[in-house]
């Protein structure tokens, strides 16, 4: 079993997400609006900075830095589109969120 | 599991949004359920509840036939606040004082005719104390409205008003520098007070001011009154000074029917939400019914004055119409 | 230059009196919401607001207010400002939130009024303006403290407090629906535009902000000196009224009406404002004694303008200017003692040193109020902490709701005055709360204050619990405490050691 | 009608080129400011900007940037803060502010560039963003220092900086106008978008804002953050140019501008950073090390991002990971002591506290770059302050201008790489600078630094007045002082090693001069300095005047006698094994020539009769 | 009580602003536009209190001047929290007054 209980649905309302850690990798879940939940790398593809200090609007993340924004129900680049977000396994039991994060390394995207 | 009730942990938003259990936006956080003085329907204010101002929210607000059990539930669709008003209206004045700049450049108000100048005189300009009506009037939603959402919705209707009262008073201004001699800024009092075309829209708002339940006084103002003066005033106005060489005031009542819009959009989802709600309808209909005619009145009055425009009255209330069918009516 | 000057059509947009002839002018206009001094339509079209602005310019310039004003907030979220902010200084921000965000949207509705009911269309148009800067600043003062209810739930008050019956909440409404919820137009502009926004936001809104500029709050004080500008102007809507009552033969029921109404505002913020500055601030950030800033704002400012519209003094003067002496220092004993029962951390914050400046600021402290913390502090030393809560309830004003007390210390100053009306007793805490209650006693019999609820049988059983529940403690966030866990004594310990 | 998605139309606005009649192709986009690499028509027209804005949302966005950025300076313009901020922040604000805005209006005509030579109509546009992005950030870079001028003139430097010489300046100017100002359209997107506005902005813009927002200038801080949320766009501009380059036989091309000016950029921020992230910011409101810094941006994502691109590391780069240990504190210890020469007032930042960090982050710190401070305090704790500033010019390398230099200590590492090219001898820090120059030498063969003027006779007369003057010392504003007025020095008084009065060497005060005609420019390499010194030393001199000549200028300004040894001079070589030159002998029976290098080191007593 | 008493009886008029650019730009009009009258500043860092005897006048050109930029008078607002004495607001000026003279 590598799914790892990372917390409740009520730690992370529709719009919000936060910043986890499990088993040493960062995370940051995210519960879009409409009730989606993800499990996103937390750190922009772009370049060092924390997902989790970004923007959330609908499923649109827009990270802090430089605006680059992701949608967050795919993963993929929204602009710019040849970025992407690496997505681990997530479900949702009762109210508590699993996720798994084994043999999954966070994507980034040159320039 | 976190729970809202539970003293000991943080809240992430105000403590009567938590229950969403979702981020709230903006304009619920600072929007909605901000009036208190409906929690005892039998003394809303501190003061003792015999007094002339405690009645008349028992009497106006509390005991108005129109109900809803939870009227703090109510959106506005446009889920307007304070801060993107002043961004958007700030845009929309700087176009029309884009218009005003370019149209008094060009000596638009030399090339009027005569003949359309007399129209403006009696019908554009004592307009000003027509807009300023429904100004009071929607203060007066603003006043005994049951919650915010519905109260800000009512506000920002109000300062729409005041937008076009002044700048009807400026044009009015305008054109008596350029035409010194047709009685502008002198002459509208009487025109509003006697002259014929007026006098429909006079009575409609007069008795609507004094529609003093809250309930009815919407019906009226919104249902009613609004869209005759929409259509009437602004639009079929517009039309006519657009086939009189009138570029300038066609575009400055389209500008004041994009006002309109935002009005009606909320006017139709706080509709469509009292509907929800048995006994609504009919007490609706019922005033509907009792200041429709009054309406169509005013419009008949009004449009009947405007030259050429043969056609106006029956447009103008045909959209009235066509406007409240769409919300049930 | 192709547009018209606002000066040109401005006049214009403000002739829109006329005479009604499908109903009547007093149904249009009913005495009791537009104008009970009767003074005909022709005499309001007189009124000329003295601050004017067009619709044109007022969104432009609001837009600019709220860029700036969202923009630091947004920009200084990232500084850790809150994280290490000093208690005190964060109770002030509770207190502040809870007190006035609602309120403020209150105001909306009576702003609605003066623009419905007025008989001057100057003040219509106007109050359409004052309708919207209500609104602005209570969206400002809830969304600021929202960001804050992560770190503590007691700012959850800033959007609760009003919604309950806490008594500190009654206490504001009261006065509140007083002054500018169940006035006609003409008296809400003398009372609420006049002495409440002339006179007295002033303390709260821009007094407090150089503290917390000196405290580092940026964001705290750009958003109230903000919202204070938006006063600056419509505010003035209360001295062309006076003038019109002036002389139109009303200046007595215009005296009248500031009379009640300033005496009513004073005795809250001397609670809201008062208390924060001088015992909440710590005292290396204060800027000035509560004392020095009413004689800057208040004695200085406010009513040197009173005179120049023609209005006198109000006729308690002599007992206000003692009051500035006193009211404050009384209630910060009694917030403090009765701590459990607010939704801030109230600290006790009389160290040695604290109580040097206050000495200082107020010569005679010590000997009066210093004698009744030296109890409180002895106590502590001790470990009688229990010692400290009255566990007995006060007496309540009738008027202002707010526990009667008065200096303590030999000349016996506090006393309660009493009225008997229609076979009920009431209370008051100075002759002056009183005099208000006579001039209108059905409007102010029916009031209970929270004592009264207690004997009434509203709050049954009367039991501690049950009251605290009654007013939302334990239910909204919990009680206050100390807000510097006692710390303050550390310098008594110290000394006590030596 | 409800509004077109961006995506509907966006395709049409960029489609944009076509066959010119009346001109020829190579008329319309010549070469030189095009592309040189005569990438396929096919090719271009497949540019796609990965990062993609309209028009409308581009003035809407910055607009509420703006209205951010400017609300804060004037809320935050009524505090305090700027009054009581220390002098090593107004230290970094000046340094800041005189090297970036004018540099960035440069960076206008190169978008302009781009916006006109372009080859993809998608180029065009999102450069003509570009410009816009550039002349806000100096338009902002500008407005905030203004408002400091009232406190102190040094602030005019935002203005001024880039119309004076001063070597700083010159430094800087070299590096962009040969990476931004002076490349076609395709190198220099690569070069400014991809490397410099990707790799290197973000040290001075992210990584100052963690650090201003500790000390409080919330200002400033808002102020970065928000110039550098624009580089998301027009920094796109490169990248997909390196995969056109490489997908059409271009990549050893495409390399070899990564190569240049990943070098060129590194030197130039490692000043403009490095140094206020380590010597400026007050210790305890320190976020992270520069190094750190440079490993969390540069490194890690630099080299993955290179990877991605299908290109490779630069050749240099052992040479690059060895200069961040060291380039920046060799360079502050410069800074400091030709304190006079700047337009800021340097700070030491090395008291004891500041220095057991130092040697925590960079290991060995203490043993090499310690030694040096050791004499400078020395002599200020000896009330010799005349002997902490320099008197000589260094060598400059003619590639990155920058004083030679290299970590003090037993390891004899600061040595000057020459080339004679044309008749002419050039010197350069590093072997990776003199590749730089190799690669193109008649693009910098014109260029002198400051110190060939000098050497070539351009001042006259050649005073340290003048040359200042030239500089703009003195006329923009005074040069630069010690920020606290050494009161750092205070915490060593009474330390061991450190004695109250301190321990001048009598080599110090050593009063040769040059006389007489028979003089030459030559570089003196001291044993354990990490700089390398110009002197002009009189032919006439023997070795051993020679070799106490040079101890004035050397190590923190002059050198301790080690007793029992003595000093003596040799020629520098490749292994630093040359055999020392006789005591007595005349200087010029050596036949030196013009900017020949020469070690003076301490040697055994015993030493005394090796000869050559 | 002495000093209480002389303060209700003291003529000062003057705006009272939030610091920074507006509020030099003010002060420097102010100086202008009132040849011969002499102001007093008290500067409480979240706001500064000018003030003057009887009347002052602030106008818009001068303070154009003063900003070096165009400037329209209800931007003023956005910086004027308060004010002693009253107040009169044109497009061209601001003014500040007591009617009587105590």
């Amino acid at each position: 079993m590598a799914f790892q209980k990372v917390c409740s649905k009520d730690d992370v309302w529709e719009g919000e997400m936060k910043a986890f850690t499990v088993d040493g990798t960062d995370i940051v879940v995210v519960h879009a609006p409409g009730g989606e939940l993800r499990a996103i790398q937390s750190i922009c593809p772009h370049q060092e900075v924390e997902l989790a200090d970004g923007t959330l609007e609908g499923a649109v993340l827009t990270c802090r830095m430089h605006l680059w924004q992701f949608d967050v129900l795919t993963g993929k680049g929204v602009n710019p589109d040849h970025a992407e977000l690496a997505l681990y396994p997530i479900k949702i039991e009762g109210d508590d969120i699993y996720v798994d994060v084994v043999g999954i390394e966070p994507k980034f995207s040159h320039a | 599991m976190a729970d809202t009730d539970d003293l000991s942990k943080p809240l992430k938003t105000f403590s009567h949004l938590a229950k969403q259990k979702r981020r709230p936006s903006e304009y619920e956080i600072v929007s909605t359920n901000l009036i208190w003085s409906t929690a005892d329907p039998k003394a809303p204010w501190a003061m003792s509840p015999d007094m002339p101002l405690s009645q008349w929210y028992i009497r106006h607000r509390n005991q108005s036939p129109l109900r809803h059990d939870d009227w703090n539930a109510f959106r506005d669709p446009d889920q307007m606040v304070y801060r993107t008003y002043n961004m958007l209206q700030d845009g929309q004045e700087s176009y029309v004082d884009g218009l005003l700049d370019d149209h008094s450049r060009n000596e638009h108000d030399k090339g009027l005719s005569r003949h359309w100048l007399d129209a403006l005189r009696q019908l554009y300009t004592p307009g000003r104390y027509l807009v300023h009506t429904v100004q009071m009037s929607s203060a007066y939603l603003v006043q005994l409205a049951h919650a915010s959402t519905v109260e800000n919705c009512a506000m920002f209707q109000s300062a729409d008003q005041l937008r076009w009262v002044q700048r009807i008073a400026y044009r009015t201004k305008e054109l008596s520098k350029n035409h010194p001699s047709l009685g502008f800024g002198t002459t509208e009092r009487r025109s509003w007070e006697d002259d014929a075309a007026w006098q429909g829209f006079r009575e409609l708002m007069e008795k609507t001011l004094t529609a003093y339940d809250w309930g009815e006084q919407l019906a009226a103002l919104n249902l009613v009154a609004k869209p005759a003066i929409d259509e009437a005033y602004f639009r079929q106005l517009g039309h006519a000074a657009r086939r009189n060489g009138d570029t300038l005031l066609g575009l400055l009542n389209d500008a004041a029917l994009i006002d309109s819009e935002r009005s009606r959009r909320w006017t139709k989802g706080l509709i469509d939400f009292v509907l929800k709600k048995d006994g609504n309808k009919a007490v609706l209909d019922g005033w509907v019914k009792k200041w429709a005619p009054l309406g169509d009145k005013a419009i008949d009055d009004f449009c009947a004055a405007l030259p050429e425009s043969p056609e106006a009255a029956g447009e103008a209330r045909t959209a009235a119409r066509e406007w409240r069918k769409t919300l049930g009516f | 230059m192709a547009l018209l000057d606002r000066s040109e059509w401005y006049g214009l947009a403000r002739e829109t009196n006329w005479t009604p002839r499908y109903v009547a002018e007093n149904e249009l206009f009913p005495a009791d919401l537009s104008d009970p001094y009767g003074l005909p339509m022709k005499a309001w079209e007189a009124f000329d607001e003295p601050y004017k602005v067009s619709y044109r310019e007022y969104v432009k310039v609001q837009r600019e207010k709220d860029a700036n004003a969202y923009s630091v907030k947004a920009a200084l979220s990232r500084s850790k400002f809150y994280d290490s902010a000093d208690e005190g200084y964060l109770s002030l921000l509770k207190l502040h939130y809870g007190a006035v965000s609602l309120t403020e949207y209150q105001a909306c509705q009576a702003q609605g009024r003066m623009s419905r009911f007025s008989k001057a269309p100057g003040m219509r148009n106007t109050s359409t303006f004052g309708m919207m800067d209500e609104m602005r600043h209570t969206q400002l003062q809830l969304f600021f403290p929202h960001e804050l209810v992560t770190r503590d739930r007691q700012f959850d008050w800033a959007h609760e407090a009003t919604h309950t019956k806490n008594w500190a909440v009654l206490g504001g409404r009261h006065c509140m629906d007083d002054i500018m919820m169940t006035r006609d137009a003409i008296t809400t502009s003398i009372m609420l535009s006049f002495a409440f926004e002339t006179g007295l936001t002033n303390l709260q809104m821009v007094g407090l902000a150089a503290d917390s500029e000196a405290i580092g709050d940026f964001t705290f004080s750009n958003m109230i000196t903000s919202i204070q500008s938006d006063e600056a102007r419509h505010a003035q809507l209360g001295t062309p009224s006076i003038e019109i009552l002036i002389k139109n033969g009303k200046k007595a029921e215009a005296q009248k009406a500031l009379d009640i109404s300033f005496w009513r505002v004073w005795r809250l913020f001397a609670i809201l404002t008062g208390i924060p500055m001088d015992y909440y601030i710590p005292l290396e950030k204060r800027h000035m004694s509560f004392k020095e800033f009413m004689h800057e704002w208040v004695i200085k400012q406010f009513v040197r303008q009173l005179n120049d519209i023609g209005l006198e003094k109000p006729w308690y003067w002599d007992m206000f200017l003692d009051d500035i002496e006193n009211h404050h220092h009384c209630q910060q004993g009694g917030i403090w003692s009765w701590r459990p029962t607010v939704w801030w951390n109230p600290p006790g914050a009389v160290g040695p040193k604290e109580r040097e400046w206050l000495e200082k600021k107020y010569p005679g402290w010590n000997d009066s109020y210093g004698r009744y913390w030296d109890v409180i502090i002895g106590n502590l030393l001790d470990g009688h902490e229990e010692k400290t809560h009255p566990n007995c309830i006060p007496v309540i004003c009738n008027m202002c709701q707010i526990p009667v007390s008065n200096r303590p210390g030999p000349k016996w100053k506090a006393r309660v005055y009493q009225l008997d009306y229609k076979e009920k007793r009431y209370n008051f805490c100075t002759p002056v709360c009183k005099w208000i209650f006579e001039q209108e006693p059905e409007r102010y019999k029916d009031f209970e204050t929270i004592v009264d609820r207690m004997y009434s049988g509203v709050i049954d059983p009367p039991t501690l619990p049950n009251v605290l529940t009654y007013m939302g403690i334990g239910v909204v966030s919990n009680g206050g405490r100390d807000g510097y866990d006692y710390s303050w004594i550390n310098g008594y310990r110290k000394q006590a050691a030596e | 009608m409800a509004m077109l998605d961006r995506s509907e139309w966006y395709d049409l606005a960029r489609s944009t080129n076509w066959s010119p009649r009346y001109v020829g192709e190579s008329e319309l986009f010549p070469e030189a400011l095009a592309d040189p690499y005569r990438l396929p028509e096919a090719a271009w027209a497949a540019y796609d900007e990965p990062y993609k804005v309209a028009y409308r949302e581009y003035v809407q966005v910055q607009r509420e940037k703006d209205a951010g950025v400017y609300s804060v300076k004037a809320a935050l313009g009524r505090s305090k803060f700027y009054d009581q901020a220390g002098p090593e922040w107004m230290g970094i604000l000046k340094l800041h502010y005189g090297a970036i805005p004018l540099t960035e209006y440069a960076a206008c005509a190169l978008q302009g560039q781009n916006a006109r030579f372009g080859r993809a109509g998608s180029m065009r546009n999102m450069a003509t963003f570009g410009m816009l992005d550039e002349m806000r950030h100096s338009q902002l870079q500008l407005y905030f220092p203004h408002e400091l001028l009232s406190r102190d003139r040094q602030f005019d430097w935002a203005h001024e900086a880039h119309h004076t010489k001063n070597w700083l300046i010159i430094g800087g100017r070299h590096c962009f106008d040969d990476v931004m100002m002076t490349r076609d359209a395709v190198t220099n997107s690569i070069m400014t978008s991809l490397i410099f506005e990707t790799a290197f902005t973000n040290l001075q813009m992210v990584g100052l804002a963690a650090d201003a927002e500790n000390v409080g200038d919330f200002t400033f801080a808002n102020l970065i953050t928000s110039v550098q949320s624009d580089e998301a766009r027009h920094a796109q501009l490169g990248m997909p140019l390196v995969d056109m380059m490489t997908r059409h036989g271009k990549k050893a091309e495409a390399q070899r501008a990564v190569d240049i000016s990943f070098w060129r950029l590194w030197r130039v921020f490692a000043v403009l950073t490095g140094i206020p992230m380590d010597y400026y910011i007050p210790l305890e409101k320190r976020h992270m090390s520069f190094k750190e810094f440079m490993h969390e941006w540069v490194i890690k994502q630099f080299d993955r991002q290179l990877t991605d691109l299908s290109l490779e590391r630069p050749w240099y780069w052992q040479h690059f990971l060895d200069d961040i240990e060291v380039h920046h504190h060799i360079q502050q210890g410069g800074v400091w002591s030709y304190r006079p020469t700047m337009w800021w007032n340097p700070v030491a930042g090395v008291g004891p506290e500041e220095r057991a960090w130092l040697d925590q982050k960079y290991p060995g710190w203490n043993a090499s770059f310690g030694h040096y401070w050791d004499t400078i305090i020395d002599s200020l704790l000896a009330g010799r302050e005349d002997l902490t500033q320099q008197k000589v010019f260094p060598p400059i390398c003619n590639v990155c201008q920058i004083p030679i230099a290299n970590r003090p200590g037993p390891p004899w590492k600061a040595r000057a790489h020459q080339l004679d090219f044309e008749g002419r001898r050039y010197h350069f820090c590093t072997p990776v600078c003199q590749w730089i120059f190799e690669c193109e030498p008649e693009r910098y063969k014109r260029h002198e630094s400051l110190v060939d003027m000098l050497v070539f006779g351009r001042f006259n007369p050649p005073t340290p007045d003048t040359v200042l003057k030239y500089m703009g010392i003195g006329v923009v504003s005074e040069g630069g002082r010690d920020s606290n007025g050494y009161q750092w020095i205070e915490t060593y008084r009474g330390r061991h090693g450190h004695g109250p009065k301190g321990h001048v060497s009598p080599l110090a005060d050593c009063a040769l001069t040059p006389k007489g005609n028979k003089r030459l420019w030559v570089l003196s390499r001291f044993q354990g300095d990490g700089h390398v010194k110009t002197v002009e030393i009189d032919l006439d001199f023997s070795m051993d005047e020679f070799a106490r000549y040079c101890a004035q200028f050397s190590i923190g300004h002059h050198a301790k006698d080690q007793p029992g040894k003595t000093l003596r001079v040799r020629r520098t070589t490749a292994k630093d094994d040359a055999a020392p030159f006789p005591r007595e002998m005349r200087f010029g029976a050596c036949e030196p020539r013009q900017m020949d290098s020469f070690d003076v080191y301490f040697a055994d007593l015993s030493d005394r009769d090796r000869e050559p | 009580m002495a000093g209480k008493r002389d303060d209700e009886r003291k003529n000062s008029v003057g705006p009272v602003l939030r610091a920074g650019e507006m509020a030099d730009a003010v002060m420097q009009a102010l100086e202008e536009d009132n040849p011969g009258k002499e102001f007093v500043v008290q500067d409480h860092v979240a706001y500064l209190r000018i003030e003057t005897e009887g009347e002052c006048i602030v106008r818009r050109e001068t303070i154009e001047r003063a900003l070096g930029r165009p400037f329209k008078m209800p931007e003023l607002e956005v910086n004027l929290t308060s004010f002693s004495g009253r107040i009169e607001t044109t497009e061209d000026h601001m003014r500040f007054y007591l009617e009587k003279r105590l």
